[in-house]
C-alpha cells in the first residue's frame, strides 16, 4: 500500500516538475537559450497569487496572476534574452541567471525574506483515505491541473498551427520565416507561454510548499534534467521525463533517502549515455 | 513587380553578385540559369531576406524598397520561396507541414484570384493527401519536393522563386513536377522565376530568362534566343 | 593496386539514395574529375571518400586499407587531404600561422607540444616554403579574413596541402573564382597532379575537361559513365543525362 | 594595453582603500557575520536586531566607550562567512566577531577566530560540534546545544506522549544530532523506534515521507528540522492529517516559523531556546522588541534575537570583569565561568568554561489550538540546560584557559 | 639584452610589480588574505579561459574542479596522509581537479554549444550534491576545518605574508605556464580547432581529444587554485561548487574580456571580485546590483572591457564566433545533396 501511495505521489510530482519544465524546454528549443530565470517566473506566480488571492478570492486570483507572469515573461524575452540570441549559450546562460539573482533579491525587498502562507482552496483541501491507502485532496488537485496544462501544451502543439510553428522553429529558423512567420514574435509567445505555465505551476505549489524568494530554485535542476532526459521539443518526452523525475525522487525515499535529489541525475546519466538526445529527443538547434 | 538595382552580394568574404540589376514584371515566368557557383541560389535568399549576411544595393518588390526587412516580413509581402534544400520540417506531419505556409500576417493579393488551400494542394498534388499523416523525414526526394511547392503556394504569394524543383529528382517525377508548376502557375496567376541550371523543357513556356555567370548576367532575353543559342547553351551545360 | 577501391556504396538521407551502390576503381596516377547533373550525389560522394560522412554500407579501401567510416582526422593519416567548397580557413589567424598550423601536425610537434608555436623555427620555414609554392608568400602576415577571395581559395588548397597528402580531393575549386584567379589555380592543380593524386568535384566544364585524365559521371547517386574526356564527351546517355532527356 | 592593466589595478586596489573607515575617538568594533541576503536573511536580521536591543539597552556603551556593529554578509555559506570574517579582522580591526545562523556558518568563522586569535560568540549555531570537536579557544556558543534541546524535548515526549516513536530528520550535522540525543533518551528509558526517514537539505516536498509515517503506527513523530524546509514541513503535516495520527515533537523550533501557520496547521510540541511567555520580564522585553522592531518576521522575543541579546550581554559583562576589551585573552577568561544576569531571565545563564557554552533553561511549549495573536503555543515546562548538555564523558574537550596553560 | 629593453612592454611585468609590492602597498597593503584570494582568482580565470577563450568551449563546471580540488587537498592532510605536509595537498588538489575534469570531458566531447553548457551544469550540480550529502568524506555542509599550512622548504606558511608570496610565485608560474601553453603549438591546435573544427580535422586534429586534453589541463589548474585555496582559508566547503561559483568565473572573464585578450581574465576578476566585497558591505541587498551588473555587462560589452579598448572587434570572437561557423555549415550544406535534411541551422537574429 505505501509502495502504492509512493508511485501516485512520484506520478503527482512528476506531473507538476513535466508542467514547469515545459515552459524551460520551448524556451530552450524555439531561442537557444538556456532559461536560468524560469525558477523565478515559478516564484513571481506564487508571490502575485499570495498577493491577490485574499483580495479577489482563490480562483480569480490563479487567473489574474499567471497573466501577470506572462507579462513578465514578456519583458524578459523583449529586454534580456533578446539581446543574447544566436550568441554563445553561456551569454544566455548567465544574462537570466543575473536576472534571476536580481528579482530574487527584489523579491526580498519588498515581501522580505520569510515564508508566506497560502491556503489550499477549500474544495480541495483535505485527504482521501481508503484504508491504508492516504492521498492529499490538493495534490490530487494539482495533477489534474498540471495534466490539464500538459494536455493543452500537447494540443496546441501537436494540433494548433501555432504549434506547428513552435515545432518547426526547433528545427530551421530560416525556412520558418521565409515561410512568413515572425521569428522574434514566435520567440515571444514562447516566452510568454512558459512563464505562464511557469506562474501557474508556482500557484499551485504554493499551498504545499509555501511561498518564498528561492523557492523558485527547487524547480529549475528538475527542469534541466527532464529536458535532457526526455528530449528537446517533445511533449510526451517532457511528461515521460518529468514522470521518471517524480518516481526516482518519490520512490528514492525508500532506498536512498539520503541521495534522493541526486537519483534522477544518475538516471539521467544512464539515459543520455544510451539515448544522446533523450528519450523522445530530435534533431534540434542546440546541438 | 521584382526588380534589382546594382545588387551586389558577399558571401563569407567572396563577393558573389556583381552590380546586378533584374526586372521581373507581373504575370511573368522568368528562367535565370546559370552553372553552379553562378549566384542564382545567392540571389534568391538575398530577395528573401536570407543569408548572404551582406548586401548592397537595393531590391524592390512591388514598388516597395524591402531590403534589408527580416525575412517574414519580405514572405509577407507576397514573395514566396521554394528553396532548393526543400526544408522540409522533418519533425512535422506533411499535412501541418502544408498548414505552416498559411502566412501569419493574412491573406495577400487582394482577393481577386483563386487562394490556394488545402483542398487545392490535395488536388494538385494527390500523393500528398494519400500521406498526409507521414512525418517529414519519411519522404522521398518527389514527395518532398511536391510538399514544398504546395507549402509555398499555401501563403498565397504573388511572386515564387523556385529554386532547382527538379534537382535530383527521377526524370519522370521531375516532369510531373514542372507540370504542376506550370499548371499552378496558370491557375493561380502567379508571377514566377525558376531557377535552372539549363532546361529544354522549360523554355517554351518562359517568357523571358536570364543568365548568370560568376555573379553576373551576361544574357537578358526571350527563350526563343537562348533556344537557338547553341553556344550558350553549352556552355551553361558545361559540354562545350 | 587501385588507390581507391570502392565496393557498393551506399549512403541515404531519409528515403533518398545520395550515393546508390556505386563500386568503381580509381587507379594511382592522373588527375580525376568527378562531374554530374545538380543533385546527382557528387557532393555526397566526396564527402564519404574523405569521411565527413559515413556510408550506410559498402567499402571503401584505399592503397588496400579498408578506411570505411574513418573519421576525417584518422583518414588524413592515410593521406588524404581535402579543399572546400566554401573555404574553411581559421579566420583569426594570419595566412602563415594557417598553413603552419598543418605544417606542425605533419611535423609530429606533439614530441613537444609546448613548444613557443611563433619560434618554431621547423614548422614556420615549412609553411613559408609552402607559401612560396603556392605564390602567396607575400602576404604571409595578412590575416587570412583579409585577403581577397581568389588568395583565400588558394590558401585553403595549400592548408589541405601539409598534410603531405597522397591524395588531394578538391571540392569546386573554381566556385565563385574570376577568369584570372582559375587560370591561376588550373596552372597551380597541375603542378600538384604531378606529385599526387588529385581529385576534383567541379562545374567547370572547361577545367575538367582540359585537364582530367578520367572523368566520373555521376546521375541519381550512381556511376553513369566513366572514362576519359574524349570517352565521356562522345557518350550519348552522358549527354542526355545533362540535357535532361529520360535515359532510357 | 600594459597602461590599462596597471591603471585598473591600482585604480582597484585604491577603492578598496578607501572603503576604510576613518579613525577618530575609538570606538568598539564588533563584527557581525551575519546571512543578510538570501534565504536565511530572515533568521540574521533577527539575531541583529536581538544584538541592537541589547546594546539599547546597555546605552549604546561598554566600558564607557560607544559599541559600532560591523555587519557583513554571510550568504548563509561557510566560505563567504569565513572570508567577510577575516575582512573584518583584517581591514575593521574587528576583535569580537559574533552571528552566525547555522552551525556551519559558525566553525568556519570560529576557525578564522582562532587562527587569528579574535573573540567570537557563535549565536544560533546548535550543532554539538561547536562545542565538542569542533570547540576552539575562542569560540563561545550563546545558544543551547543540540544535546540539551533534543534531550529536553525528548525526555517531555517519553513522559507525556507515548513511547512508540518515529524520527524525521534533516539530513545534516544539526538534524542529525537533534535525533541522536532523542534516541539516546528513548533507548534509555526503554521505547521503541519505530523508524527513521531523513530529508536532504532543500526539499520543499515531504510528501513521500509523510506518507511513510502515517502507515508506521508510530505515536510520536520526533522531528528534527529547520528552516523554510520546515516550514513546507508544517504545512504538510497538517495536508496529510498526521497531528490526528500521532503526537508530533520538535527538538528545535523557531518561533518566526510556526507564527504564519493557521493553528491547526502547527498542533507541535517543540523545545525552544526561549519562550516569550517564559517570565514576566521575557514578556515585557517582546514588547519592549516589537515597538524596536516594527518590521521584525515575528513581534516576540524569539531564540534568534535572544541569542544575540545574550552575546552582546555576555561581552559587556565579561568587559566589565575584564577591565578591558583590547586585550581577547583576558576577555576570554573573563567570560569562563561567567554568570550573565541581564539575560531578560529569572535565572543568569552560565558561561561552561571548559566548552564554552553558555548554558540558559530550555523550554518545552504546547502549540495553543485557540491561541490567537502572540499566543501560538502555551509554556508546558522550562528545563535547566545544565541538566541535559552533554557531559564530560560524552564530550572530554576542553578549552578553557586553565587547560591552556 | 634588447630583451630586457622590451620587458615593459609584457603586461606581465607590471602585475609582476603590482603585486609583487601589494603587501607593501599602504591601507591596500593591509588586506592580505584578499590579495592571496585574488591572486588564486587570477589562477582560476586563466584556466577557465584556456577553455573558453582559447578552446571556445562553453563550460559552466570551472567551480566543480575549484571546489574538488580545494576537497583533495582538505581530505588528503586530513584523512590520507595524516602528515603535516605542505605540497601533497596541493598536488592531489592537481591530480583531482585534472582527474574529474578528464572524466566529464571525456564523456561531453563530442557535444556542442548548448548541450556542452547543460551537461556541465549538470556535473557541477551532481558534484554539489554529493559533496554536500558525503559528510562522511567531505564533511556535510559543515565543510572540513582544520587543516594547517605546514613548513614548506623552510618557509614558515602559516604567516600569512609568507604564504602570500608562495601563492604569488605559483600565480607567476601557472600564468607562464599558461601563457606558454596558449602560444605554444598545442594552444595554436586550440585555436585551431575553435576556429573551425572541421578544417581541424581534415588537418589531422582530433578535435575531440583537444577538447578532452585543455578539459584536464585547465581543471588540473583550477584545482591547484581550489587546493591552495583551501590552505588559504585552512578548510573546504561543498558551498564553493555550486554553479554561483562557477558563475562568478565565468562573468569575470567576460567581464575583462576573455575572449579577445589572453589579460582580460585578470583585469576582469580584479573589477569583479573587489567590486562584489565593496558592494556586498555597502548594501544589504546587494545581490540585486550583483544580478543586474550581469544583465548590464552582457547586453553592453558583450567583448568585456578588453575586447573595448583593444576597439578591434576580431571576427572570431565569442559574440560572433558561433554565427559565423553556423553559416559555414550552411554553406557547404546547401551542396550537400538536395535531400539532406541532417544538419541544423542555426538561425541569425538581427
Amino acid at each position: 500500500m505505501l509502495i502504492l501511495s509512493l508511485i501516485l505521489n512520484g506520478i503527482v510530482l512528476g506531473l507538476v516538475y513535466a508542467a514547469v519544465a515545459l515552459g524551460f524546454s520551448l524556451v530552450l528549443g524555439v531561442s537557444g537559450v538556456i532559461n536560468f530565470s524560469h525558477g523565478i517566473t515559478f516564484t513571481f506566480g506564487a508571490y502575485f497569487f499570495w498577493v491577490l488571492y485574499k483580495v479577489i478570492g482563490y480562483v480569480p486570483a490563479m487567473i489574474l496572476s499567471p497573466i501577470l507572469v506572462a507579462c513578465i515573461g514578456y519583458l524578459v524575452e523583449r529586454l534580456i534574452i533578446r539581446r543574447v540570441y544566436g550568441q554563445d549559450p553561456l551569454f544566455g546562460l548567465l544574462i537570466t541567471l543575473g536576472f534571476a539573482i536580481a528579482m530574487e533579491e527584489l523579491i526580498r525587498m519588498i515581501f522580505g525574506p520569510a515564508a508566506h502562507n497560502v491556503d489550499p482552496p477549500s474544495f480541495a483541501s483535505g485527504i482521501i483515505i481508503f484504508g491504508d491507502f492516504v492521498y492529499s485532496q490538493y495534490r490530487l488537485f494539482i495533477a489534474a491541473v498540471a495534466l490539464a496544462m500538459i494536455a493543452a501544451t500537447w494540443l496546441i502543439t501537436e494540433r494548433s498551427n501555432f504549434g506547428a510553428v513552435v515545432k518547426a522553429g526547433m528545427f530551421d529558423h530560416e525556412m520558418v520565416g521565409a515561410l512568413g512567420h515572425n521569428l522574434f514574435r514566435l520567440r515571444i509567445y514562447v516566452m510568454v507561454l512558459g512563464s505562464f505555465a511557469a506562474g501557474l505551476a508556482g500557484i499551485l505549489a504554493a499551498p504545499i510548499w509555501s511561498v518564498k524568494s528561492g523557492m523558485g530554485n527547487a524547480i529549475l535542476m528538475p527542469s534541466f534534467l527532464i529536458v535532457l532526459m526526455g528530449g528537446l521539443g517533445s511533449i510526451t518526452g517532457t511528461l515521460i521525463g518529468g514522470l521518471l523525475v517524480g518516481l526516482c525522487i518519490s520512490l528514492g525515499t525508500l532506498v536512498a533517502p539520503r541521495y534522493v535529489d541526486i537519483m534522477p541525475f544518475l538516471l539521467m546519466g544512464v539515459i543520455v549515455y544510451f539515448w544522446p538526445r533523450g528519450l523522445m529527443g530530435q534533431q534540434n538547434i542546440i546541438e | 513587380m521584382l526588380q534589382t538595382k546594382k545588387l551586389n552580394a558577399f558571401y563569407g568574404g567572396a563577393h558573389v553578385i556583381f552590380d546586378t540589376s533584374l526586372h521581373i514584371r507581373q504575370g511573368e515566368f522568368v528562367g535565370l540559369f546559370g552553372r553552379n557557383g553562378s549566384g542564382k541560389s545567392s540571389m534568391f535568399r538575398a530577395f528573401m531576406g536570407l543569408k548572404p549576411p551582406l548586401i548592397t544595393g537595393e531590391i524592390i518588390f512591388k514598388g516597395k524598397d524591402i531590403t534589408g526587412l527580416p525575412s517574414h516580413q519580405i514572405a509577407n509581402q507576397g514573395l514566396g520561396w521554394v528553396p532548393e534544400e526543400r526544408k522540409i520540417f522533418p519533425n512535422l506531419s506533411v499535412r501541418r507541414n502544408l498548414l505552416l505556409g498559411v502566412k501569419s500576417a493574412g491573406k495577400n493579393g487582394g482577393g481577386h484570384k483563386r487562394s490556394f488551400g488545402l483542398p487545392e494542394a490535395y488536388h494538385y498534388f494527390p500523393k500528398l493527401e494519400q500521406i498526409q499523416n507521414r512525418l517529414g523525414n519519411q519522404l522521398s526526394g518527389g514527395e518532398q519536393q511536391m510538399l514544398t511547392i504546395a507549402r509555398t503556394m499555401m501563403g498565397n504569394p504573388d511572386l515564387v522563386l523556385f529554386d532547382e524543383p527538379t534537382e535530383g529528382l527521377a526524370p519522370n517525377i521531375a516532369r510531373d513536377v514542372l507540370n504542376m508548376i506550370l499548371e499552378i502557375r496558370k491557375d493561380f496567376q502567379v508571377t514566377a522565376v525558376v531557377v535552372e541550371q539549363f532546361s529544354q523543357h522549360l523554355l517554351p513556356y518562359l517568357d523571358r530568362c536570364y543568365v548568370m555567370e560568376h555573379g553576373e548576367v551576361i544574357f537578358e532575353g526571350c527563350p526563343k534566343t537562348l533556344a537557338d543559342d547553341e553556344a550558350l547553351q553549352r556552355k551553361l551545360l558545361g559540354v562545350g | 593496386m587501385a588507390l581507391f577501391s570502392i565496393q557498393n556504396l551506399v549512403k541515404k538521407f531519409g528515403a533518398f539514395a545520395a550515393t546508390n551502390d556505386v563500386s568503381c576503381e580509381i587507379e594511382e596516377e592522373g588527375i580525376l574529375s568527378i562531374i554530374g547533373p545538380n543533385g546527382a550525389g557528387k557532393t555526397t560522394f566526396f564527402n564519404l571518400l574523405t569521411g565527413l560522412l559515413a556510408p550506410d554500407s559498402g567499402t571503401i579501401h584505399y592503397r588496400g586499407k579498408n578506411i570505411t567510416g574513418l573519421k576525417p582526422y584518422q583518414i588524413i593519416h592515410h593521406g588524404i587531404s581535402r579543399s572546400f567548397q566554401i573555404v574553411r580557413l581559421f579566420e583569426e589567424m594570419t595566412v602563415l600561422e594557417n598553413v603552419s598550423v598543418g605544417v606542425q601536425h605533419k611535423l609530429g610537434f606533439m614530441n613537444n607540444p609546448f613548444r613557443s608555436f611563433k619560434r618554431n623555427k621547423v614548422v614556420t620555414d615549412t609553411a613559408m616554403a609552402l607559401l612560396e609554392r603556392v605564390e602567396l608568400a607575400d602576404k604571409a602576415h595578412s590575416p587570412a579574413a583579409s585577403i581577397p577571395h581568389g588568395d583565400r581559395k588558394i590558401l585553403d588548397l595549400a592548408v589541405a596541402m601539409t598534410a603531405e597528402p597522397g591524395t588531394l580531393l578538391l571540392d569546386e575549386p573554381m566556385a565563385g573564382l574570376s577568369k584570372a584567379e582559375r587560370l591561376r589555380i588550373t596552372a597551380l592543380i597541375r603542378k600538384l597532379s604531378k606529385s599526387m593524386k588529385i581529385i576534383i568535384v567541379e562545374h567547370d566544364m572547361d577545367l575538367v575537361f582540359g585537364i582530367s585524365d578520367r572523368i566520373i559521371v555521376l546521375h541519381h547517386g550512381a556511376i553513369l559513365a566513366m572514362g576519359s574526356p574524349n570517352e565521356i564527351t562522345a557518350n550519348k546517355e552522358v549527354q542526355s543525362a545533362y540535357l535532361g532527356h529520360e535515359v532510357q | 594595453m600594459k597602461g590599462t592593466v596597471i591603471i585598473c589595478m591600482l585604480a582597484l586596489c585604491s577603492l578598496l582603500a578607501g572603503a576604510q573607515t576613518a579613525t577618530g575617538e575609538e570606538p568598539i568594533k564588533i563584527g557581525v557575520v551575519s546571512p543578510v541576503s538570501g534565504n536565511y536573511g530572515d533568521h540574521g536580521a533577527l539575531e541583529r536586531a536581538g544584538m541592537e536591543m541589547a546594546l539599547k539597552d546597555l546605552g549604546g556603551k561598554i566600558l564607557g566607550r560607544s559599541v559600532e556593529l560591523v555587519v557583513l554578509d554571510s550568504e548563509s555559506n561557510p566560505d563567504a562567512a569565513a572570508r567577510r570574517a577575516r575582512s573584518l579582522i583584517e581591514k575593521d580591526g574587528v576583535k569580537i566577531l559574533m552571528g552566525g545562523v547555522s552551525s556551519s556558518v559558525g566553525m568556519a568563522v570560529g576557525a578564522v577566530a582562532s587562527e587569528r586569535q579574535a573573540l567570537y560568540i557563535c549565536t544560533n549555531g546548535n550543532s554539538d560540534e561547536l562545542t565538542s570537536s569542533k570547540a576552539n579557544h575562542y569560540q563561545f556558543r550563546a545558544g543551547a546545544s543540540m544535546a540539551a534541546l533534543g534531550r529536553a524535548a525528548a525526555t517531555y515526549a517519553i513522559n507525556n506522549l507515548g513511547k512508540k516513536w518515529f524520527f524525521l530528520t534533516h539530513d545534516y550535522s544539526w538534524g542529525l544530532s537533534g535525533t541522536r540525543w532523542a534516541r539516546d533518551v528513548l533507548k534509555k528509558s526503554g521505547g521503541t523506534e519505530v523508524g527513521e526517514v531523513k530529508v536532504p537539505m532543500g526539499t520543499r516536498d515531504f510528501s513521500s515521507q509523510l506518507l511513510q509515517i502515517r502507515n508506521s503506527g508510530a505515536e510520536v513523530l520526533m522531528i528534527t528540522c529547520a528552516g523554510f524546509d520546515n516550514v513546507a514541513l508544517l504545512k504538510q503535516m497538517a495536508e496529510y492529517k498526521i497531528y490526528d495520527k500521532m503526537k508530533v515533537v520538535y527538538t528545535l523550533m523557531e518561533y518566526v516559523d510556526m507564527y504564519p501557520l493557521k493553528p491547526e496547521e502547527r498542533q507541535a510540541y517543540c523545545a525552544v531556546e526561549v519562550s516569550w511567555n517564559e517570565t514576566k520580564k521575557l514578556e515585557a522585553a517582546s514588547k519592549k522588541f516589537a515597538e524596536l522592531f516594527p518590521k521584525a518576521a515575528a513581534p516576540v522575543i524569539d531564540n534568534g534575537n535572544y541569542n544575540g541579546y545574550v552575546a552582546i550581554m555576555m561581552v559587556a559583562e565579561a568587559a566589565k570583569k575584564a577591565g578591558t576589551v583590547d586585550d581577547v585573552e583576558k576577555l576570554v577568561c573573563a567570560m569562563e565561568g561567567l554568570k550573565i544576569e541581564n539575560n531578560l531571565r529569572d535565572t543568569p545563564s552560565v558561561v561552561d568554561a571548559r566548552t564554552h557554552q553558555v548554558l540558559s533553561n530550555v523550554d518545552m511549549v504546547k502549540a495553543n489550538p485557540k491561541g490567537t495573536g502572540l499566543n501560538i503555543w502555551n509554556l508546558e515546562k522550562v528545563y535547566p540546560a545544565s541538566d541535559f548538555d552533554m557531559t564530560k564523558e560524552e564530550n572530554p574537550i576542553d578549552v578553557s584557559c586553565s587547560a591552556k596553560k | 639584452m634588447a630583451k630586457l629593453s622590451k620587458i615593459h612592454k609584457d603586461p606581465f611585468f607590471w602585475i609582476f610589480i603590482v603585486f609583487a609590492c601589494y603587501p607593501l602597498l599602504p591601507y591596500v597593503g593591509n588586506f592580505v588574505s584578499l590579495g592571496t584570494e585574488l591572486i588564486l582568482w587570477f589562477i582560476f580565470t586563466l584556466s577557465f579561459n584556456l577553455c573558453l577563450g582559447q578552446t571556445g568551449l562553453p563550460s559552466f563546471g570551472q567551480g566543480a574542479f575549484y571546489g574538488l580540488g580545494s576537497y583533495a587537498a582538505a581530505i588528503t592532510f586530513l584523512r590520507v596522509f595524516g602528515s603535516e605536509s605542505f605540497i601533497l595537498p596541493l598536488i592531489s588538489g592537481i591530480v583531482v581537479g585534472a582527474l574529474f575534469g578528464a572524466a566529464l570531458g571525456w564523456m561531453i566531447r563530442e557535444k556542442r554549444g548548448t548541450y556542452f553548457a547543460m551537461l556541465t551544469v549538470v556535473f557541477t550540480q551532481v558534484c554539489f550534491g554529493v559533496c554536500w550529502r558525503w559528510d562522511a568524506v567531505t564533511g556535510g555542509e559543515a565543510g572540513l576545518s582544520g587543516i594547517r599550512r605546514a613548513s614548506f622548504l623552510g618557509l614558515d606558511m602559516s604567516d600569512l605574508y609568507t604564504y602570500y608570496y608562495f601563492c604569488f610565485a605559483v600565480f607567476m608560474l601557472c600564468a607562464v605556464l599558461i601563457r606558454i601553453i596558449a602560444r605554444s603549438c598545442f594552444g595554436m591546435s586550440l585555436q585551431a580547432v575553435r576556429q573551425n573544427a572541421v578544417r581541424a580535422q581534415y588537418l589531422g586534429y582530433n578535435a575531440g581529444l583537444y577538447k578532452f586534453a585543455v578539459f584536464t589541463l585547465s581543471s588540473a589548474f583550477a584545482g591547484l587554485a581550489g587546493a591552495m585555496y583551501c590552505l588559504l582559508t585552512q578548510s573546504a566547503f561543498a558551498d564553493i561548487l555550486d554553479w554561483s561559483k562557477s558563475g562568478d568565473v565565468v562573468m569575470a572573464t567576460l567581464l575583462g574580456g576573455g575572449t579577445v585578450s589572453f589579460y582580460g581574465p585578470i583585469v576582469g576578476t580584479l573589477i569583479f571580485v573587489l567590486c562584489k566585497e565593496l558592494l556586498s558591505s555597502l548594501w544589504d541587498h546587494w545581490a540585486f546590483a550583483y544580478g543586474l551588473s550581469f544583465v548590464v555587462i552582457l547586453s553592453l560589452f558583450p567583448n568585456g572591457l578588453m575586447g573595448m579598448l583593444q576597439k578591434r572587434v576580431r571576427g572570431g570572437s565569442l559574440a560572433t564566433a558561433l554565427p559565423n561557423g553556423a553559416q559555414e555549415a550552411n554553406g557547404q550544406e546547401r551542396t550537400a545533396g538536395a535531400a539532406d535534411l541532417k544538419s541544423p541551422q542555426r538561425s541569425h537574429s538581427a
